[in-house]
């Protein structure tokens, strides 16, 4: 196994405590802007919801973005993605377009679910990536049958499965994780444990070990992984690609990450403090820690970020232009696509 | 008559239970410290304390179980599901560890038990947050469905759920929780479940609604009025048992029958209710009895579409006009 | 024709698609080593192996949302249930990730699988294992849901059931695996889903039926043929898509309606086929639509109580007396 | 803790191979009269379903008599229990009448159930049984909701809720674990471990470690439990109610068992040899082992243990008339007990 059980670094490590890993300018660059890309949508999206242009539940990534980021760069790109509601940022990482997302948002016909999935039903089958899901857990054992495809047709895939430490307490995540090491099947569980679970903090929601020991017992090595460090996370997730694709099984990696907004667009947060939100804003942001070491590695000047940031400003402004300019679905599509003709 | 919103008379309910009786307790998800996903148990932590007011992980089948396993140790368990949509990881445990129970063991183990929360469509909220679930549970001997339209029967249902000692689903409706009603004051006001009320006499058509349907009932009925049609809105209240001889005395002076619903039709509440009258009332109807119900799709979430598939006022006046056979 | 059972009908079928397409496996509790719990799949380990016929732990929510999966990556796995009580379990998957996600994806995901199993009463099991879910299942757009009665169906369907490209319900009955029926030869026999099919032709009622009821719906239509009633018995076979033509049309010649099921009466098929025909044949009714169903409680142990519990054959011939107007 | 983690014997352990535990021969005569009393109903059980007199599923509890009768002297009178169909043996354990339970059995009025529950839903107030759960899995759940009764009524009691290996991977038992340990309710989890869920073999079941530490990660110390030796059954579930009475939450044993016949009476058992059941039957059975100690030890003489069986054959031969001879319940029955009159 290259993978182990003990943690590889802890969510309170200060950022360039621990060594850095190895990554060039040119990758720097790529995970500053992606990551970028999906913090600016997600504030977008955060306004337009504001204006009324997008409706029901909506869950921002802010925060999260190492961790979407570090998957995608872990994976090959025909390797599955599955995840739950909070999944707008794996499928910008993912490479659908930022205007067929936002599309989706505001329940346009040109959205990427043509408008009838919304903010939690994304899927992007070009990019092997399976959604976008409203049912805390059921994403888990889906991601084992996309692993069991896998394996089934023997093409070399591994499947990404991804829950909240909430989640992580659902019964049919265990059943999953029994078969998934029963039938030594290509699935990595990714644990995304950003503290909360809505306005349950994880210490009130779970008993005993830590998360990433959940699968010890059913014989899943697990590995807890700092989750606003996208090397952090990329590094784990190609460790325990290799390792499942070599028909040795599931690992479970738990994410030490955190989300900066409410649960949903309707929470107000107040079962934290502002102060405990700031501290790890500052003190430990996924992108501000990209940013600084290419700084201090002279990979970019202040100048060359700021126009990355104009560019990503501009994406996303087309990208919420597009999607309040586009029309709402045609009313006959109320009946399409329940079933598909024999 | 003070008004109350829907979402204080269910607070109130439950803490006048609570205080009456220390066997009630309320459990799960985010009913304690946020004081509800939806703000309806707003107080009761601080009021009662954490042994009465419990947090759940997010774990519908163990905690349903667990309530269930706590009635049968002759506790008094409220049970809350976020919404409904999630009650189905616990549905096995509602049906046959809760409603089948007495039964099975041939009246010795009962069950007093209520679970409830949001049912049906909210807003904008997609296919897997949007079903209603009464045609299902109101199927199954040994359970019995409540599915309150305003804050006094939401108050007054509630009271006789807690009250009552057999397993009760109680089916609430997120987009009246913010809606206002006058409420009866006093502990003592209790809703007897399986009784149907009247909320507009006609005597042209009869229209049958529950929960947030019942509003769509009465603005139809108000709509019609204007065109001389005389709708009577009987409002269901109750699933099961369901109050057949309120529905059959309206037909029998109406002779016609509009059922509303926000779920799907097929083997719906409509579905049974024009069964009944079928069988016991067939030569009182002067029209088919029409069902008006949530378009036979998963809900999108356009704005349009989740429009297209709910049922609207104006749906049920042209069924209540060709019910009567006005043009 | 050769007879063979139900038994042997749907193995023969999950054989027969597992040859001609290597994407169809089976997986579920006992379905290899064991050969099934009910011997459904009996010499398909040995045939195609334990990667096509894979046993389960008794986990049905992780086996059921795993073949969601395997059909979202490009497989057709056909999930058996030991019975589908045990599905309750599992219900959410079937629900919210099989049957929703083609029309929330605008069509993007696919998702071909076949959920079977026995459904409704067997002999002697008593509450928790006796439920009747096609009315359940039947609500829900996004899904297929299939009933068969004979072999000949049961056969040709779930054939049609696998290669179908949505997600199907194929609800068998433990009863009727044993009975043999005689079935066409050849690897191209296939029965449609959503026809329903006239067993035998009559002018005077018309009795709608499905699965095992179907058997009771044949021995009630002798009876009255004695009587000199001739009955038209309709097998509904498919739950969802409805064949509402084929009822349409033959109570427009008969005029007289039973519905028989051996689930609850309570917004069950009854109910609905009872509104269809109200919605579309009002003024061909000659009588009340008479639906025979279970009793209304969960399903009792002894003997005597259970024999009660079920629609007899007797029910319905005294049903279409009643809806004859004969003494 | 009074438990610990580690095997205290393994089921492969010989029979006197331990140091045996302390017990009187008043004692080991009662173990003894009771085991073969379940023995022996269920071997007439078995008769009279073979008779066509009892239908639908019918589990016996023969080879596991030292499990339901260890729990029931480890516990106080009061204290609850809760296992699945395989039920029978509680009932008579914890002091339902053979003839109501066999009445139950062949579905008459005057059955535990009044004929309406059957072989798998016996319930037993005055004696704190609660079922009877024909769902795999179910009862523990409603085990850990016992548990939660009785913390809630501060009576000092405490639940045990007893689930197959098999049942040992449904998903809400770690649903059940993880709140009874968050809350440290007084519940002690029973693994029968008879090593076959119907025609499963627990390997082919399982993934990782062994069953006991399935709670281990829920902070839910576990234990394997020799469950053919009635004094070890005691003994541990003792200590463990000790534990969880004194507010230490929850505790997970494992008895090692092994069930003689089919899963239940349709099952013709051809996933094992005859030889793996006989040797069970001869090398390490539960009341064999009583029944040589008493020899050993004198407590008993072969005569007086012959008089036992005639006694314990009389006993059963008297609650299988009684349950043939009973009439049916009466029709109108079909309509009550659905729900209480409010
Ligand atoms: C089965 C189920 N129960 C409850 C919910 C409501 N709900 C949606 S998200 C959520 C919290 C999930 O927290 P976590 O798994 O930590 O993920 P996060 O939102 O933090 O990404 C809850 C309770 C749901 N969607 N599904
Ligand atoms: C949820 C559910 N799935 C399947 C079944 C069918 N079933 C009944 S018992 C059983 C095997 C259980 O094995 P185990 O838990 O080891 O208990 P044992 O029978 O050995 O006592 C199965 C699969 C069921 N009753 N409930
Ligand atoms: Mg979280
Ligand atoms: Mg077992």
């Amino acid at each position: 196994m290259a993978t182990n059980r003990r943690k590889s670094r802890s969510k309170t490590a200060a950022p360039g405590e621990d060594a850095r890993l190895p990554a060039s300018g040119h990758e720097l660059l790529g995970y500053y802007r992606e990551m970028l890309t999906i913090r600016r949508f997600e504030e977008k999206a955060g306004q337009l919801y504001g204006m009324g242009l997008i409706g029901g539940f909506c869950h921002l990534y802010i925060g999260q973005e190492a961790v979407c980021t570090g998957i995608k760069y872990g994976l090959r790109g025909d390797d599955s993605i599955i995840t739950g509601y909070r999944c707008h940022g794996f499928m910008l990482a993912r490479g659908a377009a930022p205007g067929a997302v936002m599309a989706e948002l505001t329940g346009r016909a040109s959205g990427v679910s043509r408008g009838k999935g919304g903010s939690m039903h994304m899927f992007d089958q070009e990019h092997a990536f399976y959604g976008g899901h409203g049912i805390v857990g059921a994403q888990v054992p889906l991601g084992v049958g996309l692993a069991l495809s896998h394996k089934y047709l023997a093409n070399g895939k591994v499947s990404a499965a991804c829950f909240g430490e909430g989640a992580a307490n659902q019964g049919q995540v265990y059943e999953a994780f029994n078969m998934a090491s029963l039938w030594h099947l290509p699935v990595i569980f990714v644990i995304e444990n950003n503290q909360y679970a809505m306005g349950t903090s994880i210490a009130r929601a779970k008993s005993g070990t830590e998360m990433f020991e959940r699968g010890t017992s059913f014989g899943i090595p697990g590995r807890q992984v700092d989750g606003m460090d996208v090397l952090a996370v990329k590094q784990a997730i190609e460790e325990a690609a290799l390792n499942s694709r070599e028909g040795n099984g599931p690992a479970l990696l738990e994410m030490m990450t955190y989300r900066y907004r409410g649960h949903s667009m309707s929470d107000p947060a107040k079962y934290r403090s502002k102060e405990e939100v700031s501290k790890v804003r500052h003190e430990h942001d996924a992108i501000d820690m990209v940013r600084t070491r290419l700084l201090d590695e002279s990979h970019a000047t202040e100048e060359a970020l700021k126009e990355i940031d104009r560019e990503v400003k501009a994406v996303v402004a087309e990208a919420a232009d597009y999607a309040q300019s586009e029309p709402e679905p045609d009313a006959v599509e109320l009946w399409t696509d329940v079933m598909h003709a024999v | 008559m003070p008004a109350l919103t829907v979402r204080e008379a269910l607070r109130d309910a439950m803490a006048e239970e609570m205080r009456a009786d220390p066997l009630v307790f309320l459990m799960g998800e985010e009913v304690a410290e946020y004081q509800g996903a939806y703000k309806i148990s707003q107080g009761l932590l601080e009021e009662f304390g954490p042994a009465r007011v419990i947090d759940t992980p997010i774990t519908e089948a163990g905690f349903a179980g667990i309530g269930v396993g706590a009635a049968f140790g002759g506790l008094r368990p409220i049970i809350e599901f976020m919404t409904f949509n999630f009650a189905m990881q616990a549905i096995d445990q509602l049906v046959n560890s809760a409603g089948k129970t007495l039964y099975m063991t041939g009246g010795i183990q009962s069950c007093p038990i209520v679970f409830r929360g949001p049912n049906g469509p909210a807003a904008r909220v997609a296919a897997q947050h949007s079903q209603c679930y009464a045609s299902w549970y109101g199927q199954v001997p040994g359970l019995k469905v409540v599915a309150p339209y305003s804050a006094a029967d939401a108050k007054g249902l509630l009271k006789s759920a807690i009250r009552d000692p057999n397993p009760v689903v109680f089916l609430e409706n997120e987009l009246l929780y913010g809606q206002s009603f006058e409420v009866p004051e006093g502990e003592d006001y209790l809703v007897p479940i399986g009784e149907a009320a009247v909320l507009r006499p006609g005597a042209d058509v009869t229209i049958v609604a529950f929960s947030r349907m019942v509003g769509h009932a009465l603005a139809a009925a108000e709509t019609l009025a204007g065109e001389g049609i005389e709708a009577e809105v009987i409002d269901l209240r109750s699933i099961r048992p369901l109050d057949s001889e309120t529905i059959l005395a309206s037909v029998r002076r109406t002779h016609r029958l509009i059922t509303v619903e926000e779920g799907w039709a097929f083997a719906g509440i409509g579905a049974e209710i024009g069964a009944i009258v079928m069988e016991h009332a067939f030569d009182e109807l002067d029209a088919p009895v029409a069902r008006i119900a949530g378009a036979d799709v998963p809900m999108p979430y356009a704005a349009n579409l989740e429009k297209l598939a709910l049922p609207q006022p104006e749906q049920i006046v042209q069924a209540a006009r060709n019910a009567c056979y006005v043009e």
